[in-house]
Parts: structure tokens; C-alpha cells; sequence
């Protein structure tokens, strides 16, 4: 299976139907570490991504950079602006395609995390969504077979979750959390889980 | 705290709609996020543009500070919240004469994620932009650990001597460096003694009990560096002069300006109480107090406590300094 | 709420001592008592002097407003107290340019006694006083008895106009007669979210609940109107301009400015929400605003709430507000 | 016996022991109605009354004229100033005299008492001061004997609290709590009973 238009919008009607459905799971995990907004950005930012969902180029790339500008524009959260610059790494990178194969995933989703890096100027290991997507990178490469990567990708984000829980935050406003933060998930991993359980469902 | 406000969603909408509407002569809405404040009339042709933005709940900051001699345009968030990549760029839109845009605003991980992007955004459309970050709370970080200090009323110096340079013509590298010496001459630093609360939160940003303060509390409440008993005022101007000076000793001769700023409850009589201090203090160290401020210029809504900010200036911030300006909030003429 | 003091007993003088440190370009002390406050630069020679004085704790008001285009003198209480007559005699004569002294105050007993015997004692000098007294809180009484009201925030624009009136060169019988007929004009009412401590008193002026206001209420906690859940802001507002309006209606044509004022903890966000009605309610009753002031104008230290100013306006009257004035908390040019 | 210098110094001397003794209760009194300051107003005036004291001129008008500065400078209380304008009013009286009968004490206290309604705009029967000065000046009334002068003196303010404890508060402060000022006595009248206590102390 390749990822195409159709797939992409697709994953996004899951993935806003998801957050709609975990908001308040997000807002509390956010609550306990920071402001209590992520679910507030994640519901937000996807309404606007769906809303361009009907118009979607085929071009996959500007189809990519039209889902980062509706969270470059929803909020400025700093997990709505770190993930529209994964976004509009990916739309670099996929620029002028119309299908993306399984076996490329792993370099586009590595793509979003060095992004990521540069913005936040946060490094791999502090417990943050980098983290989330470091583990998903290191899980995919060298996998091509789409029932496989799902299942990789989603046992990577949730080992991420469990490998950093009892480490303390050192980023953002769950910095001044630190202490609290041990044994509690860092609401950016947390969000990241869903995001691929909701892109690779079990089958 | 209690608060005056209809709809918590729409707290900051409405307070730009009143913004705006009590004083067409120095504001405008830029754009349609609703978010961008520009001057009413632009800055003239080629003139360097100068932006600022972040959270609100902070006012003069940010958005009371556009003005002639001052900021030309500004993107503000939700309540403690960085507006929006987009909101900045259309806000550097707003400010762009032509000669380049500097982004001048306070250290705070959102802001400047999206300040960055925002950047990013611009890029396309040929407008050159620079950055001068404040960060100049002394509590927020040791001194070998200067640049991840938050950036609190500092700002206000910077605003005001980085527009005055854009408003003498100094182009984007000139305006850059003036707003950076301004911003390297800025040492700030607060104490709380009670928390304000975020519309949309609808709780406190802290507790404290009924005798205590904080020393060295951040703007939005981010931890300080002692809670104790609220001490005498004399006590506490007394601290944080100590605090300013230890990390940024002045000299016999220095220059000086110096905020003594409210965070928003403490009303001006007890910022004078504390000045008597601030006057000594600096005269018994050989400086001169130029054109001290003495106020509410950045604030936390309904937050009570105060902060000191002390700037060392040379003779090209002291004349940039006194230099005209004009906003609904503050002149100098 | 908390304060920040030294002694309680000290607090008015460590205020006026740091006032006058911080602004030695607007304010001196005059004489030996410690609570006469004068233009740092007298007036010129011939220009009539006006004096203000009441209770220390409501900067601006009234020491504050000592300034070109406003007042020459003010004599300052304790915190919500009268000065002494012998403090207000030589306000009276600190303000004298030899052409006499208008004192323009707000009504309250022990000011009025003790201004009236100030007056007594400058006689012996030599020194005409006249007297207008601003009786502008609808809340405090019906129209029947309107010189029964307290004087509260109209003494903003009255000292505005008045002092430009005297800077314009009118003489004693035009000040007063200008000044009578800007007190006339104003209308105030206010509403209180929360009371404040007086220093030596050392607890708060009233007691309130946590969700509870207080419509109508006096700057001192004197009791208003009603007392209920707190309303939402756009509630708030109507309910201030219906009492505004039902006092003195405005017409189609009719020329106006609006003080939206904070009481002293409430932001100015929260002013600039309550601004939307007040401009739109104004807008539908076809008046023209002039000049419409938002911000801390006149206060109770850290008192929350807020009041309005209604002043209708005629030709003299707005000409004399749009005056340059000058001074530490506010400037017209 | 007829009033003179020795006699007004003495006076001065037991009011301002009876004013720092009573403070405390006249700042009570004042608290429950007022803002609390009364017992201060005397304790400072009587002060500067009493410094004063030992330069006090022979002139009785002029004697007096310096106890009315000394309340226009100690404060700007009303009870002080009111004070303040009945001495000045008593000071014109005496202008000249060195000595003043004690059939003459009733009219000086009514030029007192009328001063005091000029300057304060309230009327007797308000349930202040001026109803203490009242009811004395009525009492000393055609009164010669100093012996009988204090007695009935003595009499009339405290029969004055009597009559007025029950009634509301008018006038000053003390009217915003006109309900609760039922049965309490009016601050301004229990300070004028230790002042006629103080100038009139019983055999
Ligand atoms: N500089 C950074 N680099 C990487 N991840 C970050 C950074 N800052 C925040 N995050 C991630 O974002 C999450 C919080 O996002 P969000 O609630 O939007 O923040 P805020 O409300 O403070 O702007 C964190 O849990 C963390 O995973
Ligand atoms: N206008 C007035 N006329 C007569 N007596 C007055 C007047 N105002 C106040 N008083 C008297 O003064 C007393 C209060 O004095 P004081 O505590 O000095 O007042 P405040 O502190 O309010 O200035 C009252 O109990 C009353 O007897
Ligand atoms: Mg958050
Ligand atoms: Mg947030
Ligand atoms: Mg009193
Ligand atoms: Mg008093």
C-alpha cells in the first residue's frame, strides 16, 4: 500500500475524530505540566486541517504544507507550531509526489524530528515529543511492509512513554515541573501516541 | 481575584475591540486574525519597522506600546499564551516600510518558536527580518546562564530606544545593534505577593498564603527564588536593588535608568514608598538617575507585586531614551 | 490584601518623599508640614492658582494632578483623611499668584470644614479664595439633593478644564465660573469588586464575598446601590450607563467625553471590555465622543472595580479639555 | 473664682492627661461609627495645645486663638477643626480680656456651639457635638457660681449622651451606619463629656 491523496485524507478524518475524542485527556495531562491547552490546540488545529481536507491537492508535498499552515494559523501553542514544522519538513521533502511508499516513511518522519530539533532548539532525550518521534524514526527504518510499520510505529511511541515516565521534564513550561513530573507522562508524547494510533490503527 | 469580563474565550477579542475603539488616533486591527495591532498611521517609507508580541494580560505590554517612537505593529495571544506563527506574520506584514523588520519581544519558548516561523513565513515575500530577544530577569537564570533568562519589563527600555533609533532612520543592522545594547544594558527583577488568574483557566496562577510574598516570581507566576513573610518596603527595595547590583555592579558616574514598575495591583503610593530606596541606593553608589520610570508599564492583570528594572546607559541609549514617543499608555516629549 | 509599607504611620510621607524624588521636574513639597505638594516651576505671576486637597491613597488624584494645566498646589491627608486646614492654608497660599485662589475639591465633610477654615485663615493674608465642590456620584444621592453627592472621579476633568481655563489667562471669577460649570456637567457612578486596607487601620474597608459586587459604592466603601453575584462585563456596563444617563440624558448632537476608570487592581483589559458599551451605547444615543480617557485616573490603592465619568461638553468646556497639560500620570499636548 | 491665664494653663493640663487616659475609648467609639481616629484627633491636639502651654499669652483671646492653631495644624479630623473654629469663636470673644466671669461661660460656649453649625452645616438635634454644647450652654445659663457651673455642666453632657444614645446618627461618618448607631453614643459627644469632665472636675 502507498500513501496518497485519498490515504492522507483518510488519515486526517481519523486522526481529528481522535482528538475530538481524547481532548480532555489532553488538556489534563497538559494541566498537571503546563497551561492545560494541548487538547484545545489539537482539537483546533485538526478542524482547520479538515476544513482544507476537501481541496487537498494531489501533490502530496503541497497537500502536507497546506496541514502546517492550518496549525501555523490555529494557535500558538508551542505543540501546534513544533508539529507545522515536522509538517512542513515532510512537505519539503515529499514535494512534487503523488505517492510515498512505506519503506520512506522513516526518513520523512526523522525529516520532522531534526526539523523539530531546529525550531524548538530542544535536544532527543529530554523527554518531549522528540523523543516520541526519535523512537517512531529508529522503529521504521529499514520497514516496508505497511502492516508491519504500523504495528512498529505503535509499539515505538508507547515504549517511548514508558521509557521516559519516570524522568523528569526538562522543557517548556513542564520544566518548572520537574520534581512533580516523574512518573507522569509528558503531555506532548502523550498526544504523539494518539496521533499514531490514530494513523496506524490496529488492523 | 474577581474579573470584569464577559465570555473568558473572548476576553482578549473584546479587550482589542475596546483598545482600538478608545483610541482610533494610535491603533488599528491589522489583518483578520483579530490579533495584529498596528500603528494607526504607518511609520513613514523606508522607515525600519519594529515588532513585538506575546501573551495577553500584560498591558502596556504588548500592544499598548505601538506608537510613534515606539513598536509599528504587534501580534498578541491568548491570555499568557504566544499568538500564532501566521499572527506574527502578518504583524511583521503590518510593520514592514520597506527597510526590514526587527522582532524584539521577551525569551519565552512560544514566542520564540513561533516568532522563528513566522520569520520563515516571511522569507517568501522578501521581507528581511532581525531578532533581539530580552532576557533579563537576573532570577530566572545565573549570569553564566544569561541567555535563558525570561524576558520581563525590560522590554519597555528596549521598546522605546530600539523606536526611537528606527524613528532617527538607522537602518535594520543599526536599529538591531541599538535595540541589542539596550537589551544587553537591561538587568530586571520582581517579587510577588499575590497570583492573577487567566480568563480561560478561571483559577489563580499560584497560591500564596495571606502574609507571604515571593521573591524573584516570574510574570506569569514561574517559580522564584525564596517565599517567606512579606517584609517591609524598605526590605524588599532593599533585596532587589541588592539582587540588580550584585549581578550588574554600577559605577561611581554610570548613567542609569531605572522602572520601579507595578505588576498591576499595587498601586502607585507603595511603588514611591519603594523609590525612596531605589534613589539612595543609587545615589550612595555614585549614579545618576536619568528620566526614572515610576508606574504600571508591564503588568499581570491583577497581579500585586512590583519589579525594578535598572539600565545602564551610554550616551547613544541615553539620547534614544529621551527621545520623543507617543502611545495611548506613555509619552515623552 | 497585601501591602507594601514600612510603618503604617508612614506611609503618606514616604509616598510624597518618593513622589518628589522620582518627578522633581513636576512636584515639590511646600512648606514644614510634609503634605503640601507645588508645581515644582510656580505658575507665572497674575495667573489665578488652584488648589486641590483631600485623603492620601487615590493617585492621581490629587497630588498627582499638580501640574502645568491643572493644579498649583494640593494638601494631602492621611490615607482617606482630610488635611489639616493649616496644610490646606498653605496649599492656598503656595498656589497664590496674586490674582487669587479657586479650591476645586470633592465634597466630603471634613474637607469642606477644613478648606472652608483655610479660607479663614488666608484672609488674614490678604489671599481671595473662591470654592467649587464636585458633587458628581449619582450613586449618593437623587438628583433632589445633587449638592448632597460625593465628589469622585469628575474631579479629573474639572481639573483639567479649570487648569486650563487659569494657564489661559481667565481671572478668578472666570476659573470659578468655568470650573462650576465643568462640575456641573459631570456625572459619575461606580461599582466595586473588592475593598482595600487603609494602612493604619490595617484591615480592609469592607467586606465583600468572592462572588459578590457592589453597584453604586463610594471610593472609601461608603454603600451603593445593591449588592449580588458578580454580573458579566457588558451587564456591568449598561447597568453604569443607565444610571449615567438616567441622571442626565444625553441628545443627538450632544458633544461628550467618557472617564472609564479603574478603582486600582483592575486592569485596563478589563477597562477596554467595558469601553465596548460605553462607546456603543454613546454611538446609539447619536453623542460625539471627545477625548475618551481609559485607565487609573482616580483610585483606592488596590481597591478592584471601576467607575464612569460622563461629561457633556460645550464649546468653552471642550476647548479647555483638549489643552496641553503636564504632569508625572498624565500629559495632553 | 474667674478664669485667667494660671486657670486656662492648668485646664490645659488636666484635658490633655484626661485625652492621652480616655484615647483608647474614643477611638473605639469612633471605630464603630467612624473610621477610628478620634482618640488620636485629642491625644495629638492636646499635645500641641499643651506645648503651648507654657507661652500661653495673658490675653485670654489670644490664649484661646493659640489652642485653635493648635487643632488646625494637628490634623484635619472634623472634630479637631470643629473644635478649632468654637475656640476661635470663644478667642473673639474674650479678645483683650484677661479674665472672664463664670456668667459668662454660658455665652461663650453658645458662640461656640453657633461657630460650629456654621462651619459643619448641621443643625443641633443631629446627635453630635453640637447638641453637648447645646445642652451645656443652656445649662450654665444665668449660672454666676463656678462651684454650681461645673456641676451642672457635668450634668447636662452626660444628660445629653442620655437623651441622644437612642437616636440615629446624622451628621459626618457616623451616618452611613445610621441603623446600627441606635443605642450607641455619638463619638463627638462622649469626647466633649470628658472634655467638660476634665475642665470640670467634681470637688
Ligand atoms: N522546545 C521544545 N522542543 C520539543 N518539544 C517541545 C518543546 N516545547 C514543548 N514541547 C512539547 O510540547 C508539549 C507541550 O505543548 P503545548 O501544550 O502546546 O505547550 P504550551 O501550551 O506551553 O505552548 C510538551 O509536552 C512537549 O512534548
Ligand atoms: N458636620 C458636623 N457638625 C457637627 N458635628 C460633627 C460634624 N461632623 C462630625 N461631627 C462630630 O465629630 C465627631 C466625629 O469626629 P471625627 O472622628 O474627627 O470625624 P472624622 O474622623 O470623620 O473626620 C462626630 O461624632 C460628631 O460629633
Ligand atoms: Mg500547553
Ligand atoms: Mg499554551
Ligand atoms: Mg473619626
Ligand atoms: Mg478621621
Amino acid at each position: 500500500m502507498t500513501i496518497d491523496r485519498a490515504a492522507l485524507a483518510a488519515a486526517i478524518g481519523r486522526l481529528r475524530a481522535a482528538m475530538d475524542r481524547e481532548a480532555d485527556r489532553l488538556n489534563a495531562a497538559d494541566g498537571a505540566l503546563g497551561d492545560g491547552d494541548l487538547g484545545v490546540t489539537m482539537t483546533r488545529g485538526m478542524a482547520l486541517v479538515a476544513e482544507a481536507g476537501p481541496e487537498l491537492p494531489d501533490d502530496l508535498g503541497q497537500a502536507l504544507l497546506r496541514c502546517a499552515q492550518a496549525f501555523t494559523r490555529s494557535s500558538g501553542s508551542s505543540y501546534g507550531t513544533l508539529l507545522a514544522t515536522g509538517l512542513m519538513a515532510m512537505a519539503k521533502a515529499a514535494k512534487g509526489r503523488t505517492e510515498i511508499e512505506t519503506a520512506e516513511l522513516a526518513g520523512l518522519v526523522a525529516a520532522a524530528r531534526d526539523a523539530m530539533i531546529a525550531r524548538g532548539k530542544a535536544e532527543v532525550g529530554g523527554k518531549t515529543v522528540l523523543d516520541s518521534l526519535d523512537a517512531v524514526a529508529r522503529a521504521l527504518d529499514g520497514v516496508a511492509d505497511p502492516g508491519v510499520a504500523a504495528e512498529v510505529a505503535r509499539a515505538a511511541v508507547r515504549g517511548a512513554l514508558d521509557d521516559f515516565r519516570d524522568r523528569p521534564a526538562t522543557v517548556g513550561r513542564a520544566r518548572i515541573f520537574a520534581e512533580k513530573s516523574h512518573g507522569m507522562d509528558d503531555p506532548g508524547m502523550l498526544a504523539m501516541a494518539l496521533i499514531v494510533e490514530a494513523l496506524a490503527p490496529p488492523a | 481575584m474577581k474579573k470584569i469580563l464577559n465570555r473568558p474565550a473572548d476576553y482578549v477579542d473584546e479587550m482589542l475591540d475596546g483598545l482600538v475603539a478608545a483610541h482610533p488616533e494610535f491603533y488599528r486591527l491589522h489583518g483578520d486574525s483579530h490579533r495584529v495591532v498596528a500603528r494607526a498611521t504607518p511609520g513613514p517609507e523606508g522607515k525600519v519597522g519594529i515588532v513585538s508580541g506575546g501573551g495577553s494580560g500584560h498591558l502596556p505590554i504588548f500592544t499598548g506600546y505601538v506608537g510613534t517612537g515606539l513598536l509599528d505593529a504587534c501580534a498578541i495571544g491568548d491570555v499568557f499564551a504566544s499568538p500564532s506563527a501566521e499572527q506574527m506574520a502578518d504583524a511583521i506584514r503590518a510593520a514592514d516600510r520597506g527597510s526590514g523588520v526587527l522582532r524584539l519581544y521577551g525569551n519565552y519558548g512560544g514566542d520564540v518558536m513561533n516568532f522563528d516561523m513566522a520569520g520563515d513565513l516571511v522569507e517568501f515575500e522578501d521581507i528581511r527580518c532581525t531578532t533581539v530577544l530580552l532576557a533579563d530577569d537576573v532570577a530566572s537564570a545565573g549570569p553564566e546562564e544569561r541567555e535563558k533568562r525570561r524576558g520581563v519589563a525590560g522590554m519597555v527600555y528596549a521598546f522605546k530606544i530600539a523606536g526611537a533609533a528606527a524613528e532617527a532612520g538607522l537602518d535594520l543592522e543599526g536599529v538591531t545593534r541599538v535595540a541589542q545594547k539596550a537589551a544587553d544594558a537591561c538587568r530586571s527583577v520582581g517579587a510577588a505577593l499575590s497570583p492573577c488568574t487567566v480568563p480561560q483557566a478561571g483559577r489563580p496562577t499560584f497560591e500564596i498564603a495571606e502574609d507571604e510574598m515571593e521573591m524573584g516570581m516570574g510574570i506569569h507566576g514561574e517559580p522564584g527564588v525564596w517565599r517567606d513573610k512579606l517584609r517591609p518596603a524598605d526590605a524588599i527595595a532593599g533585596e532587589l536593588m541588592d539582587r540588580l547590583l550584585a549581578d550588574r555592579p554600577v559605577e561611581r558616574g554610570d548613567r542609569v535608568s531605572i522602572l520601579v514598575n507595578s505588576l498591576g495591583a499595587t498601586p502607585p503610593e507603595e511603588l514611591y514608598i519603594l523609590y525612596r530606596v531605589v534613589k539612595a541606593r543609587l545615589d550612595a553608589a555614585g549614579a545618576e538617575i536619568v528620566m526614572p520610570l515610576v508606574g504600571r508599564y508591564a503588568t499581570s492583570m491583577e497581579m500585586a507585586g512590583v519589579s525594578f528594572t535598572l539600565i545602564r546607559l551610554d550616551e547613544e541609549l541615553e539620547g534614544y531614551l529621551r527621545a520623543p514617543c507617543d502611545c495611548a499608555f506613555w509619552s515623552v516629549r
